[in-house]
């Protein structure tokens, strides 16, 4: 074990050789030549990853104008998803910390969600707070709140168990959400979502775009943003932080990193995204139950990280969107094994296609690509970038 | 040439000044440093030189002391170079990978009152040899691991704290190093580069400041060794020993005259990656580092995916073909060759360049030993500009070079501009006469009248031929040429680059002199034979145990056995035997520059040699 | 790099040429309304006519799938005669091609009903109180009409649901007052699942017993088995009433029935039209515990009820196994028929249209499938609604394992009942 | 008093199931270090296999096939599925066995159909009159079941070569295989026993009343149980599953008396409840072994 100022005085820098106040230059055709830790640890660093990614934004951006709606709302719905999934990465992908709980963050973000945006007039509790970013912020922060209150216990626990406490939050908050009537409409009834309005525009009401196309412009933009902070924050202290916990903790804790504070920290951001993904995953569909916030939302948002890519934000995205797609590629199926029934009174009918589908797509890709769909896209890229070799 | 006058001389030091004036917040130079490149500008560059001047003024370097440097290549070698020279002082270069014994030899040769020693290991060595050098003062260090707190030699002073004493004095004394440096004669000596001498202990070549300058304006002028000349927009990486000429041209000389940004690899084992990383427009080498390269695309190719394998068989293919065009005609495309290769580097060769680090090459160079043309003419035809020349630390590197459209492989190039050069009749040998001759051996007047006659001329040792009345061809040094007992005169060299060229092969020693026929000593490259045992399933345990599996037997006699058809049936090897360990610098066996020591090798492999002309084992 | 950037550039300016150069396609076919076509069904009996699609949003797999399986195939050879028949008008009706699975989850339900809503003309099944509702609001946007399979007590407030039947407020209502009168009880226990179904028969029971004068004691349910039941039974027997009133799924009945008997409950337990599934009678050793206990309250009729309907019911039916929900499917066809054939009539046939035809719609001749007065839009809401209740007492001998015991009547406390004013559910 | 007591013993049915289902855990937490989320799939298989053979044979001879059918469903899905990943992270094998349960639950599932079905058990609702206490007849069975299913296994590992190659796998798995213990052979046996055991706690879960396939959701209350137990305790299983059992059953009944605001059966946090204070106090359960931590 050295200390960190060990190491300053081997060389000179504790001198002026370097410069600091100088912005770091980039040498033109040397994306090697890292000048500065900052060009290093940049949002993109290499010229070509932000022309792609600023390419399939426009390319997403303009999907709307393309796509059939029902496609349009299944990918508005992975957007919201991905934005929950990068949550429970940042906590369990980045952090380590693995959690089974991430359902009932959403949960909270959708019942506040709705509870702000309710009709105060209405049959449920509502403050009739028509602002979408306020309602859907405070959604965030009400789950972020949470999140702190629970992650004191978390930060005891690790592994498995802090697996299984979790699990414990999921049935602790269903129930509490059954009690809560005025505020969630109770088990099996449920209430109206959070309506998205900008100024006087009704998102959910067809006007000269559809609705689908309004909510899917909506929710790509939210994603870009939320996305973008999630890199940002992976990228800096704390990201490295996080890091430090999730590969050995008590490393991490002699080196100096504070445990708990970083274990709390990376709860209450996981919960904030799962708090804003809650309160504008209902939005299209324009109704939820507290019944949704089970097990099994858990066990998705852990599967979208894990097909994507654990510890990785576009990982993440990428996950949350073959599952959002998945129902729509099981309903395709029958057209290409007509032994798959469309009746659900037949089997094997689609709808138990599409579920064990599920689990099949978990096993395969951690049997054979632990990395994911990210492991994919970087397995592609490595043969392109070791070209013409392939190491 | 410009005009030397005794007032105001032009040194190197003058030109950084000069350069730091100009363009203060210009790249000078980059080093890694936990993963990133660390920037030093000029103006940086031109303040650590004067501090650190300052300090050798203040340790009481008088000008004509020497400074000694055994370190890696990294800016304060530069630096320390430099301000040494800005004292008038001389400075020393020593090989990271000088043993013991002859960091002693050469400390107390050269008389050095200040060494600057990188790290604990090098220390170690300084000073275990300090105590038999009477003139040895300090020993600076760089890096601190590992000796502070622990080492308590009063010669002993941190690199900050040389800094420390250089502000002090220079805020005491602002204008004592101006002075100095206004006081530079162009005879003053710059430094003694200790020639790798293959035989007998290292003689330390004196270059004085008119050599350097002189030097400097060759090539740096007209058609010098690169044109257009180096400028501040041309990025080098600096890799090879910095005590050898050719090194501290590339690196201190091309910067200090060009502006030319130095980029420092982290080390030798890194030079793939940093080489990837800066892409340099000059790249110097080598041919050990030429053929490495070149064994690594060929293997890296072989071993690669099935479409990528095929793609990379094919272009490779093709780029022997231009390598071949361009040999043909001096190193010009032809109409449909440029149409090849533009399809080719659209596909394959911008995409290897730059695996390799090559991409922005615009001028490479081989030099300091023999080539194999096979090599050359590879990289020519992937679209590297190869250019072989010739030189040597006792005519400061000036001899002669290839010029783009008039390269002509297996010759080392023309005579540069304005200075002479001719070939002895009767012995061959190639002598030299220019402002860049050295100013004589140091400590060693016996040695230099050897070297320099009296009318001038420098005997370079290496015996060659005129090649179309313009190229010089080198044939071997005039030492190491064999005579065989039927009285035939063989150059070594060029069976031995033929058999190097291999990518399987990475020393091959050419035996005969005064026997009845030609012998080999070989030694494999570890890394590509490994590799070719691995894809066939050959297990092994050591370099030793490799050699010697029947299939690498085999796979040499294969080598040896194309390579002699080349040659004629004297030149030809009737026997080989393999090196049962890989030759060593601490050993003996190579100089610091990784040459053979051809004495070192009979001595230590008497038996080998014996047992291939009928002797025992 | 310099590649990389530009294939990505040439791809961005393909995709966008792509995007811009074709639009989507924006409107639905041939320029007939929403889910009618002039194309003929998949499933076409007569492959001139043109087609109308019907949505059905049903519980295939979740806790109620013993009702939306059988719901559903009644439905399907509903139309299916009607299609052999000539169809209606120059079309034929499908109701396969969108029905889907909500696993009785109404946030599913909502997002599938999203899913078919531009192709459908209407909805023929739309089952759960709460999943309807969840729909509602799009679909009254949009003019749908909706045929709930579910009896809730707000339907005849909604224009655009087309109701069938009592509903489960009434019906709770009728068995207290049938409970009070003929069993002389003195208390009342409703145990009913959280949500719309439930609370409606547990308000309509309350009504009752307050009107009444009798204790009432709510317990609230949850779907599962035994496990999740014994807390039930537990509350049940603290308060000690003399009949129980049950609005859960056939599962949690079973439990609570084999759980009261086991605790020697001799009371009745009158369950919702929902609770009883022919599979119970599987359940050997809690067959006699049923028949001694149970009553299924229903205004529908069973399986075996003599009625032209019914026969001709039955004989489209062939091997499908007998289950009135197969009935109540199959009747609700009727309805639809008429609002279609309406819309027609008045040269229609648009989501407006049909919307209109509903709410002039005063009834429908069903042949004896539904009770009497049923499909009644036009009048006012508070007539239009049916009030009377049957009990049927569990049967092994008969088709569908229940027998009507007692036959339809209208208790005090619903004939005076204004369902105009609320749902009963949301008074809970 | 009677009330209270016969809510105990409701609670000892539940919880001789819970206890049962949680061996099936720990064993596999021993063997592998790993919670398998595939027991409440194998439990669901279990019931449907005794429902299906019950109408042929019947229920004392579907029993012990369905177990057998089930501890091999078990083997399988371990050969196929977790061998591979033998080595890996915990979480990502704790993962796999979470689609493994997806992927078996829908095919067994399947199997219930559209009616709700019965295992056929002869027990029904009996009651059985012990001292003045009702207790229902397949809550003694249960009882029973897990008493003899318990002892056995006690004997399994205290007699037999397997049972003592499994012990010392648990113990120290290099060392075992240092000694030659096919650990292959313990990770196949320990998946064997779990899926019997999953199979008989489903057959005893089912009994009383149809049931359908959401039934599966019994099992999760074996997890807090074996947190609470402790994950490598299998004694702590035991007791921790009557404890549970026992406490929600008297949650159950006496909610309403001492909350009467809450609506909903609280019974089933109850044992999430319990976990997390007791974890407060101890971080590795009741019974659990402390994990020592290398850095």
């Amino acid at each position: 074990m050295t200390t960190p100022t060990d190491e300053k005085t081997t060389s000179f820098s504790g001198h002026q050789l370097e410069e600091t106040t100088r912005r770091p230059r980039r040498i033109w055709g040397r994306p090697g030549l890292v000048t500065a830790y900052a060009q290093d640890m940049a949002f993109f660093d290499t010229r070509a990853k932000l022309v792609a990614v600023c390419a399939l934004v426009a390319i997403a951006a303009l999907m709307p104008l393309q796509l059939e709606d029902d496609i349009l709302k299944l990918l508005a719905t992975g957007f919201v998803l991905a934005i929950g999934a990068i949550g429970l990465n940042l906590v369990t992908g980045y952090a380590g910390q693995v959690s089974l709980g991430h359902a009932f963050f959403v949960g909270v973000g959708a019942v506040t969600a709705a509870v702000l945006n309710g009709d105060p007039d209405g049959r449920r509790l509502g403050y009739g707070i028509t602002f979408l970013p306020a309602w859907m912020l405070g959604a965030g922060l009400v789950a972020a709140v949470c999140g702190a209150i629970v992650a004191p216990l978390a930060t005891r626990l690790r592994g498995l168990y802090l697996a299984i406490v979790t699990l414990g939050l999921v049935f602790i908050g269903q129930y509490i959400f059954a009690e809560w009537r005025e505020g969630t409409g109770g088990r099996g009834v449920g209430r109206d979502a959070a309506v998205p309005t900008l100024g006087d525009v009704d998102l959910t009401v067809n006007g000269a775009y559809t609705e689908e196309q309004k909510l899917y412009w909506l929710m790509l933009v939210i994603l870009v943003i939320f996305a973008v902070l999630a890199r940002n924050l992976v990228r800096s202290k704390v990201g490295r932080a996080f890091a430090a916990v999730r590969d050995r903790d008590i490393a991490a804790g002699v080196m100096g990193v504070q445990l708990g504070r970083y274990k709390l920290l990376a709860f209450t951001i996981s919960s904030f995204y799962a708090g804003v993904c809650g309160s504008l995953l209902y939005a299209a569909d324009g109704h939820f139950s507290p019944d949704e916030f089970n097990l099994g939302m858990s066990v998705l948002f852990i599967a979208m990280i894990l097909i994507g890519g654990a510890g990785t934000i576009s990982g993440s995205i990428m996950g949350a969107m073959l599952l959002a797609l998945l129902p729509r590629i099981a309903s395709e199926l029958p057209g290409f094994f007509p032994f798959i029934s469309d009746r659900s009174t037949e089997h094997p009918n689609i709808f138990e296609v599409e579920t064990a589908l599920y689990g099949v797509l978990i096993i395969a890709f951690l049997l054979f690509e632990p990395r994911g769909l990210y492991g994919i896209w970087h397995r592609i890229r490595t043969y392109w970038k070791s070209f013409p070799f392939s190491y | 040439m410009t005009t030397l006058t005794t007032t105001a001389t032009t040194t190197l030091v003058t030109r950084v000044r000069d350069r730091a004036t100009a363009t203060p917040n210009a790249v000078a130079m980059r080093h890694k440093r936990l993963g990133v490149w660390q920037e030093i500008t000029w103006a940086t560059y031109w303040d650590r030189i004067q501090t650190v001047g300052h300090a050798l003024l203040a340790l009481g370097i008088e000008p004509g002391d020497r400074v000694g440097v055994q370190s890696e290549n990294r800016p304060e070698w530069l630096i320390l170079d430099l301000a040494t020279v800005a004292a008038r002082g001389v400075t020393v270069g020593l090989y990271p990978t000088n043993p013991e014994a002859e960091v002693r030899y050469l400390l107390t040769h050269s008389g050095a009152r200040i060494h600057l020693a990188e790290d604990q290991e090098q220390l170690d060595k300084a000073l275990a040899a300090a105590d038999d050098c009477p003139e040895l003062e300090r020993i600076v260090y760089l890096e601190s691991r590992g000796i502070k707190g622990r080492y308590d030699d009063p010669r002993l002073l941190f690199w900050e704290d040389l800094v420390r004493i250089g502000a002090e004095h220079r805020a005491a004394h602002p204008d004592l190093l101006d002075t100095r440096v206004a006081a530079a004669e162009p005879d003053d000596i710059v430094t003694l580069v200790y020639t790798s001498g293959t035989t007998g202990p290292p003689k330390g070549a004196m270059l004085s400041v008119g050599n350097v300058e002189f030097a400097a304006e060759t090539l740096m002028s007209g058609e010098g060794a690169v044109s257009p000349p180096a400028s501040e927009s041309d990025l080098v990486l600096s890799y090879l020993p910095l005590c050898h000429v050719a090194e501290r041209f590339f690196t201190t000389w091309f910067s200090a005259f060009g502006g030319v940004q130095v980029n420092f690899a982290e080390s030798i084992d890194t030079v793939p990656q940093n080489l990837h990383e800066v892409q340099p427009t000059l790249f110097f080498a080598v041919p050990r580092i030429w053929e490495k390269l070149l064994a690594a695309v060929r293997i890296k190719a072989d071993s690669a995916s099935w479409l990528k394998r095929r793609w990379a068989r094919f272009w490779l293919a093709r780029a022997d073909r231009l390598g071949a065009t361009l040999v043909a005609t001096g190193g010009r495309h032809t109409a449909s060759s440029r149409l090849v290769y533009a399809v080719g580097w659209l596909l394959f060769y911008r995409a290897l360049k730059d695996r390799l680090g090559l991409r922005e090459v615009r001028h490479a160079t081989c030099g300091a030993a023999p080539i194999a043309p096979e090599v050359l003419t590879f990289f020519m035809g992937i679209g590297v500009p190869m250019h072989e020349l010739y030189g040597m630390t006792e005519n400061t590197a000036i001899a002669t070079r290839n010029v783009d459209g008039r390269i002509k492989v297996g010759t080392v190039g023309e005579p540069y501009d304005g200075i002479e050069l001719r070939i002895d009749e009767e012995s061959g040998e190639i002598l030299t006469r220019h402002g860049a001759v050295f100013a004589g051996y140091w400590r060693d007047p016996e040695a230099t009248a050897r070297t320099v006659d009296p009318d001038g001329w420098l005997h370079t040792g290496d015996v060659g031929e005129w090649v179309d009345g313009t190229h010089v061809r080198i044939t071997d040094r005039l030492k190491d040429i064999i005579i065989t007992a039927g009285g035939k005169n063989v150059a070594p060299s060029e069976i031995e680059n033929a058999l190097k060229a291999s990518p399987y092969i990475k020393e091959a020693v050419v035996v005969g002199d005064g026997r009845k026929y030609l012998t080999g000593l070989i030694g494999i490259e570890l890394d590509t034979v490994g590799e070719w045992a691995q894809q066939r399933h050959i297990s092994y345990t050591t370099y030793r145990d490799l050699s010697e599996r029947p299939e690498v037997l085999e796979l040499v006699d294969g080598i040896v056995r194309e390579v002699n058809e080349r040659f004629s049936s004297v030149e030809q090897l009737k026997q080989f035997r393999m090196l049962p360990k890989e030759l060593d610098h601490e050993d003996g066996e190579l100089t610091a520059t990784q040459k053979v020591k051809r004495s070192a090798i009979s001595k230590t492999f008497g038996d080998l040699i014996s047992s291939m002309y009928g002797g025992a084992a | 790099m310099k590649r990389t950037a530009t294939r990505l550039g040439v791809a961005l300016a393909v995709a966008s040429l792509l995007m811009t150069g074709c639009g989507r396609d924006d409107d639905n076919g041939s320029g007939a309304a929403p889910g009618v076509t002039d194309e003929p069904c998949p499933e076409a009996v007569d492959k001139e006519k043109g087609c109308i699609y019907l949505g059905v949003l049903s519980d295939f797999t979740g806790v109620f799938k013993g009702v939306g399986v059988p719901f559903s195939e009644g439905q399907k050879a509903f139309w299916k005669k009607v299609n052999e028949d000539g169809g209606i008008g120059d079309y034929e009706v499908d109701v396969t091609k969108y029905a889907k699975d909500s696993a009785y989850d109404p946030d599913k339900h909502a997002q599938l009903f999203g899913e078919i809503q531009d192709d459908i003309l209407a909805v023929a099944q739309s089952l759960g109180t709460a999943h309807t509702n969840a729909i509602l609001g799009d679909a009254e946007k949009e003019d749908i009409v909706i045929a709930p399979a579910s009896l809730a007590s707000s339907w005849q407030l909604v224009d655009n649901v087309l109701e069938v039947g009592s509903n489960y407020c009434g019906d709770a209502m009728n068995s207290v007052d049938y409970a009070v009168d003929e069993l002389g009880a003195k208390g009342v226990a409703v145990a009913h699942f959280p949500g719309d179904y439930g609370d409606d028969a547990a308000v309509g029971a309350k009504v009752a017993a307050e009107a009444r004068g009798i204790d009432f004691t709510d317990v609230p349910s949850e779907p599962g088995a035994a496990d999740k039941q014994a807390s039930v039974v537990a509350g049940i027997l603290k308060a000690d009433p003399d009949v129980v009133l049950v609005a859960t799924g056939p599962i949690e009945m079973a439990s609570i029935v084999g759980g009261l008997a086991q605790k020697g409950f001799t009371g009745k337990i009158i369950g919702s039209i929902p609770t009883w599934n022919i599979a119970l009678l599987g359940e050997k050793k809690l067959v006699p515990a049923l028949q001694a206990l149970y009553l299924q309250a229903t205004s529908f009729q069973t399986w075996e009820a003599d009625t032209p309907g019914y026969e001709a019911m039955r004989a489209a039916a062939g091997e499908t196994p007998p289950s009135d929900w197969y009935a109540l499917g199959y009747g609700s066809g009727y309805v639809m028929q008429a609002v279609i054939e309406k819309a027609i009539e008045d040269d229609d046939l648009t989501r407006e249209g049909m919307l209109n035809a509903a709410k002039s719609l005063d009834g429908v001749e069903s042949e004896g499938m539904l009770p009497e007065g049923a499909a009644n839009y036009a009048g006012d809401p508070n007539d239009a609604v049916i009030r009377e209740t049957a009990f049927n007492a569990v049967d092994p001998t008969t088709a569908s394992g229940v027998k009507q015991e007692v036959a339809p009547f209208v208790g005090p406390t619903a004939k005076d009942h204004d369902f105009s004013e609320s749902a009963c559910y949301e008074q809970y | 008093m009677t009330a209270f007591l016969e809510a105990v013993g409701e609670g000892l049915g539940t919880g001789s199931v819970y206890a049962l289902l949680a061996l099936g855990f720990v064993i596999i937490y021993k063997a592998m270090q790993v919670i398998s989320f595939a027991q409440p799939a194998f439990m669901l298989a279990g019931i449907v296999l005794v429902s299906y053979l019950a109408e042929s044979v019947n229920f004392w001879a579907a029993v012990p096939i369905a177990v057998a059918a089930v501890a091999l469903l078990a083997l399988a899905v371990e050969r196929v599925a977790i061998r591979p990943m033998v080595g890996k992270a915990v979480f990502v094998i704790a993962i796999i066995t979470l689609g493994v349960d997806v992927v078996v639950r829908v095919v067994a599932g399947a199997f219930i159909g559209v009616d709700p079905r019965s295992v056929g058990d002869p027990w029904g609702q009996e009651v059985v009159n012990v001292a003045g206490i009702d207790m229902a007849q397949r809550n003694v069975a249960a009882l029973i079941a897990m008493v003899v299913v318990g002892g056995l296994l006690f004997a399994f590992f205290r007699f037999t070569p397997i049972g003592l190659a499994m012990r010392a796998s648990a113990l120290d798995q290099e060392a075992a295989m240092a000694q030659g213990v096919n650990v292959g052979t313990v990770f196949a046996t320990s998946w064997a026993l779990a899926g019997g055991l999953a199979a008989v706690a489903g057959v005893f879960a089912a009994t009383g009343g149809p049931i359908d396939q959401n039934i599966w959701i019994v099992a999760l209350a074996a997890l807090p149980v074996i947190i609470l137990g402790g994950l490598d305790s299998l004694g702590g299983a035991v007791l921790a599953g009557l404890l549970i059992g026992v406490v929600q059953a008297v949650v159950a009944t006496y909610q309403r008396d001492w909350v009467p605001s809450l609506e909903t059966n609280a019974g089933p946090i109850v044992p999430y409840l319990v976990m997390m204070l007791v974890l407060l106090v101890r971080p590795y359960g009741l019974f659990g072994t402390k994990e020592v931590e290398r850095v």
